[in-house]
């Protein structure tokens, strides 16, 4: 495994002084291997956004492994951690917001330069940075020189990855990096991971909380409810069959265009976080045979059919 | 749906230019400012020589009259001038810039830093700063402009910690300041280099309030006798002119200017900052 | 007919000029019609909804007529517009999630403005309970303060207060983009039950997400660069789409079932031109694959089969 | 909430100690011995002399080791004994305080509250109004600018010297005792009135200003937009608008009223006003250790009250900051 977590728990403490833990991520367990396209898909709160950022060493880990090419990231310091970022990088949601408002878009360019090229002349940075440029659609001269309210979204967006691109990544993980981007452009991001992937051999951490890009892009999936991992598994299996009822949940709200949404009676209460022991999911769950298990442990995951994991306890009998 | 921001310089000074509290201010500050740069060779006299008669209304030759002991009240007053500037800036610039470092390193690294220097901050304001001058009065039997502005200006900065910090807290969730932690930059060149530049404005505009602060306060320790024993400043002024009772002998060229000046001043940077907070903040503009 | 505007146009001003935002809204709301009006960020729908209700600098009325119910709304006489406001025309507004007073109990904000509104709440008592219950809020909602609730709770309590004077027009603004799947689905389904029960006569549910007006609009209405390109029916508009804009949209929404590796999805190459100043003609005439010299010239927005009217040019011809 | 409050708690001990700290400092800070510092000052005759230095000797206990003399330092405190005054010798320094103390509060009270709250009004009167931004704004920028000394100044020559209205020294006239007659209370209120009135005028400026930027930020909120949009009368708004920009402004009043024992020292010197800023300068003019470390005492006492209780009503008047103890 080329990117590994174990048992990995993140705790944040919430109120502002400190009172309560929230358990945002929970004994999360995945690998990725080299060159893969993998969805890690969540709604919002479901800690999708702080595994992405613990494995960008962004926020710590309160427990458990991550392990890049078997060493534990967190071990990483100064040199270590430089060359970490050389070959893993990440891309949020929100394109603004990764841009210092005050500068010049390229200025990110720059920071690459500055921390991680300091030698290499000024001839040989412009080809590199025309280079990765182009290998994300872009036109240097058009986006060269702006500042960041002057470019579109999907042209920010695109522009960062260039940034990753300029050191040799070869994991990105990618938050929601195009939700926020206009319908008729976003789809042409995804298409670039998607390219990136076959071209470069990147692996990429997709996440989202769109069930059909994940579909759309990747080749495994995680769904992922209140910190834990429900199902996982290669995409097409997960979407045909999908076993854990909040998957299929999910699969009944998403609003598509191709169909309405069924007369699916899920009356969706506010989503419960302070369950403590038990299926996380189990105020929700639409199957009858709510045992007493569900109350009592939590569904470890397990494998239905090759390559194919859930965690709920009804799956467990067969 | 926004309409299309730009934050080009152009923008600034088109805005600038036209509110009204902010030009106001600046030329209001201006005036003194010249006035104490340029005052003193105006004057042939010294501070404290006795330059004329005494208790002289202004006339044309003692423009602003002369004291009990015959000083020229036009000299005092420009040297005084010249004092308040500089404890403007020296003690509201110290205020500042303590300020902002505690500010920087409590809001960009949270925890156990934030909460000691959150303490301290607390602490500092709590504890009267006239206990402290006393303590340094006492012991600095001399004293100067700049002492006193020193102490100040180590002081005041708890107010602008906390607006730098909360600033900084907020600064801090964004995705930039993730990038440029992804290029293994130390959290001091980050503060710097991208925190910093972000919070020039709002730092500025601190500062002249911190200017303003310092000022007054200057002011109210001059008069109460803790100010310098050496020098004039326009708090001394009007300490010696209501210790040798000019209010009853209506001597009132000698406590009018210093205490005018410095209301206009110090109204003036007030005045300068709401226009500032205006220029930045399109929402506050004049609808 | 329940609302109609007639070339409604509303600009913003800034230092460079005006931002041409609306430039020309014509279109009629049936009575109990569910109007989904699409578009691209900036293309101007959340400015056609806040002009109906609250038009205020920096926004600034150009020209229009908008009739509610055979009545004018004067929407440019901030004064006048007061009378119409909640009882008549109502907005959910985007930003819902701090929509409400943090320092007032609930019940409280309500009950003081609808007496603000001259209206006794007493008497709206039993039916602001009713909604309550039907939005699956309890009662207990009232004596608390905004914080307390859910980003979920808050926005389903905004558009109880919202609709809580049976407006004839509610608009809602982008509320459902930063919900979760699961509660987008509550959400507007709720409305849709708020237009069924007769609360309010017409809606209009703006949103960047087409596949959500394809679950609970009757009507789409498809905005571009200021202007309206396309208005027909769900089912036809998703079906049958004529305008290039609206086509390419439509086809580039990655569907469930489809995989990059078996079908790529093309999006639209270009970006939307700068409304300081549009460009003569049609205004994605830069971005359109069928573009020709006739585009020049700005297409006017007419009917092409019942119910059903587009701004191209090209359209004409296929269709004659 | 329990460890909010338990934190806090925490932080004000601490504050305080350090506070109490520097107080037993100062005398122990001057160059050379404070007792014959403080004798030489205080020109008194001879044998009465040596009667003080040996009481203040084992007052100040120098004659112990320095950790001994900080103990016994706080263990006086804790039995409210704060040593004798030398500029009113024989008089125990609280006793001196204690008759201060009234002063302070008749001024002080009046002129913190009604300026307060008539500034507010004004301030949220004045928000949003360009004809007022232009004109009477500006003027309150400069009053919360004016040196309060210098307005008091300006005021007793003005009004006391030169139309000769009011009297421009004191709390009531020197040929009167303290006492529940009318004439007292006449004489009490015309020379009250003068270093109030110069007190309520500066802090009024003060809080207007404050007020009409913080009603301005509330103004432009969501939740007054979406008033709007529902058709709320602009006096609904306004309500709430200004019920929300009241919450700072209350915090400033608080700390405001925490000062109110260290008096208005510049105020009342001009005025010659018996407070406790006034007895301050008295006791830094005559070098009365005793005296300023009461003195700094109450006020170091009185800001961490007013601190205290601000904490406690916010927690009543603000929901949200409930709901971050709480956490969500």
């Amino acid at each position: 495994m080329f990117l590994n977590l174990d048992k990995v728990t993140k705790v944040f403490k919430t109120g502002t002084f400190g009172g309560q833990d929230l358990h945002a991520v929970e004994d999360v367990d995945f690998g990725l291997t080299e060159g893969e396209f993998v969805s890690l898909i969540g709604e919002s709160g479901s800690g999708k956004s702080t595994i992405g950022r613990m494995i960008l060493r962004l926020t710590s880990v309160t427990s458990g492994v991550i392990e890049y090419r078997g060493k534990d990231i967190s071990e990483f310091r100064r040199q270590s951690l430089k060359d970490y970022y050389r070959q893993v990088q990440g891309v949020f949601q929100e394109p603004f917001s990764a841009y210092n408002p005050i500068f010049k878009a390229d200025r990110v360019f720059r920071n690459v330069k500055d921390e991680f090229f300091p030698e290499m002349d000024n001839g040989r940075w412009q080809d590199k940075v025309q280079d990765s440029l182009g290998a994300v659609g872009l036109n240097p001269d058009q986006v060269l020189g702006n500042y960041p309210h002057q470019l579109s979204g999907g042209q920010l967006q695109r522009f960062l990855i260039a940034r990753a691109l300029l050191l040799d990544i070869d994991f990105l993980v990618a938050d929601e990096i195009i939700s926020m981007l206009d319908a008729s452009t976003r789809i042409d991001v995804l298409n670039l991971l998607a390219d990136l992937k076959e071209r470069e051999g990147l692996s990429i951490l997709f996440i989202t909380h769109d069930l059909s890009l994940g579909y759309y892009i990747s080749e495994r999936a995680m769904i992922l409810y209140s910190g834990r991992i429900l199902e996982k598994g290669v995409t097409e299996k997960i979407f045909r069959n999908p076993l854990h009822p909040y998957t299929k949940l999910l699969m009944a709200s998403v609003p598509r265009i191709d169909k309405k949404w069924e007369e699916v009676e899920a009356e969706l209460e506010e989503k419960q976080s302070d369950i403590d022991s038990g299926c996380v999911y189990r105020d929700r769950c639409s199957f009858q045979e709510k045992c007493k298990q569900c109350e009592e442990a939590r569904p470890e995951l397990r494998e239905v059919e090759e390559n194919h994991y859930v965690a709920c306890h009804a799956q467990e009998e067969d | 749906m926004e309409p299309p921001q730009s934050k080009e310089k152009n923008e600034f000074f088109y805005f600038a230019l036209r509110n009204n509290k902010l030009v106001i201010g600046l030329i209001v500050v201006f005036f003194f400012l010249v006035f104490a740069i340029i005052g003193p060779f105006l004057t042939e006299h010294d501070l404290n020589e006795r330059a004329g008669p005494r208790n002289q209304p202004p006339s044309a030759e003692y423009w602003f009259g002369t004291t009990t002991f015959g000083q020229d009240v036009f000299t005092q007053f420009v040297y005084g001038l010249r004092a308040a500037f500089i404890v403007g800036l020296v003690g509201g610039g110290l205020a500042t810039i303590v300020g902002m470092m505690v500010g920087f390193f409590a809001g960009y690294h949270g925890g156990m830093v934030d909460e000691l220097l959150n303490m301290l901050t607390n602490t500092v304001i709590t504890i009267p700063k006239l206990a402290v001058l006393l303590v340094i009065a006492a012991y600095l039997t001399v004293r100067g402009v700049i002492h006193e502005s020193i102490v100040i200006g180590l002081w005041s900065w708890p107010w602008a910690a906390r607006a730098v910090r909360s600033q900084t807290f907020s600064l801090k969730s964004r995705n930039f300041i993730d990038m440029a932690r992804m290029t293994g930059m130390s959290s001091m060149k980050i503060i710097w280099t991208e925190i910093a530049p972000n919070m020039m404005s709002y730092l500025f505009m601190t500062f002249v309030l911190q200017f303003g602060g310092a000022v007054l306060a200057a002011a109210t320790l001059d008069f109460i006798g803790l100010g310098p024993t050496e020098g004039i400043s326009l708090g001394l002024m009007m300490q010696h002119s209501f210790n040798w009772s000019a209010i009853q002998l209506g001597i009132w060229w000698w406590f009018v200017p210093p205490g005018a000046a410095l209301a206009l001043l110090v109204g003036a940077m007030y005045l300068m900052n709401v226009g500032l907070d205006e220029v930045f903040n399109p929402k506050l503009r004049e609808r | 007919m329940a609302l109609k505007t007639d070339d409604l146009r509303v600009y913003y001003q800034t230092l460079k000029g005006d931002v041409k935002a609306l430039d020309g809204a014509s279109f009629t709301l049936e009575d109990g019609e569910i109007m989904g009006l699409a578009g691209e960020s900036g293309c101007g729908k959340s400015t056609l909804a806040k002009s109906l209700i609250l038009l205020k600098p920096p926004m600034k009325y150009v020209e229009g007529r908008v009739r509610l119910d055979g009545e004018e709304l004067p929407i440019w006489d901030d004064e006048k517009m007061n009378s119409f406001r909640y009882k008549n025309v109502s907005i959910i507004p985007q930003y819902a999630m701090n929509a409400m007073n943090p320092t007032r109990k609930i019940g409280k904000m309500v009950k003081e403005l609808l007496k603000s509104r001259g209206i006794s709440p007493g008497e709206k008592r039993d039916e602001l309970e009713h909604r309550l219950d039907l939005v699956d809020l309890t009662r207990d909602v009232l004596s608390m303060y905004p914080i307390e609730l859910s980003g979920g709770m808050k926005q389903r309590m905004v558009m109880v207060i919202s609709s809580l004077l049976d407006p004839s027009l509610l608009m809602a603004d982008e509320i459902t983009s930063a919900l979760d799947v699961s509660t987008q689905k509550a959400v507007s389904e709720m409305l849709v039950e708020f237009r069924d029960k007769d609360f309010i006569k017409s809606l209009i549910f703006i949103t960047h997400d087409i596949s959500i007006l394809y679950q609970i609009a009757d009507s789409i209405t498809v905005m571009y660069a200021g202007k309206l390109v396309e208005r027909a029916p769900t089912e036809e508009i998703t079906g049958r789409p004529l305008h290039p804009y609206t086509k390419l949209l439509i086809s580039s929404l990655p569907k469930i079932g489809a995989k990059y590796t078996e079908e790529k999805l093309e999006g639209i190459p270009g970006k939307p031109p700068e409304l300081l100043e549009p460009p003569e003609g049609c205004r994605f005439k830069n971005r359109c694959p069928k573009k020709e010299e006739e585009c020049d010239e700005e297409p006017p927005f007419r009917e092409v089969s019942p119910g059903h009217k587009v701004a191209c040019w090209k359209v004409k011809k296929d269709v004659s | 909430m329990k460890r909010y409050f338990s934190r806090k708690v925490f932080i004000y001990i601490l504050t305080f100690f350090l506070a109490v700290t520097i107080d037993w400092l100062v005398p122990r800070f001057m160059p050379g011995n404070p007792v014959q510092n403080m004798l030489s000052r205080a020109s008194i005759q001879s044998d009465a002399a040596e009667v003080m230095r040996g009481y203040y000797t084992k007052a100040f206990g120098l004659d112990v080791p320095l950790w001994q003399q900080y103990l016994n330092f706080w263990q006086a405190i804790f039995h409210g004994d704060l040593g004798v005054s030398v500029y009113m010798f024989p008089e125990k320094v609280t006793n001196v305080i204690f008759r201060a103390v009234p002063y302070d509060l008749a001024l002080l009270v009046p002129s913190v509250l009604l300026s307060w709250i008539a500034g507010n009004k004004f301030g949220a009167f004045a928000a949003r109004s360009r004809w007022l931004d232009n004109t009477i704004l500006p003027i309150t920028y400069l009053l919360r600018a004016t040196p309060y000394m210098w307005l008091a100044i300006l005021m007793a020559w003005s009004l006391g010297i030169v139309w000769g209205i009011f009297p421009i020294s004191g709390a009531y006239s020197f040929s009167m005792q303290p006492s529940f007659s009318f004439a007292f209370l006449v004489s009490f209120l015309r020379h009250w009135f003068l270093p109030f009135a110069s007190l309520f005028i500066v802090q009024f400026g003060g809080w207007a200003i404050g007020m009409r930027n913080m009603i301005i930020y509330e103004l432009e909120e969501d939740y007054s937009h979406y008033l709007e949009s529902l058709g709320a009368p602009r006096s609904l708004v306004r309500k709430y608008a200004f019920r929300n920009a009241m919450l700072p402004q209350i915090t400033g009043l608080a700390l405001r009223l925490g000062q109110v024992v260290a008096g208005a020292l510049a105020t009342e010197i001009v005025f010659s006003y018996p407070g406790i800023g006034y007895l301050l300068l008295q006791a830094i003019n005559n070098q009365d250790y005793f005296l300023i470390q009461g003195c700094f005492l109450f006020i170091v006492i009185g800001v961490l009250l007013a601190n205290f209780i601000i904490d406690v009503v916010y927690v009543i008047v603000d929901p949200r900051t409930r709901q971050g103890m709480e956490g969500t």
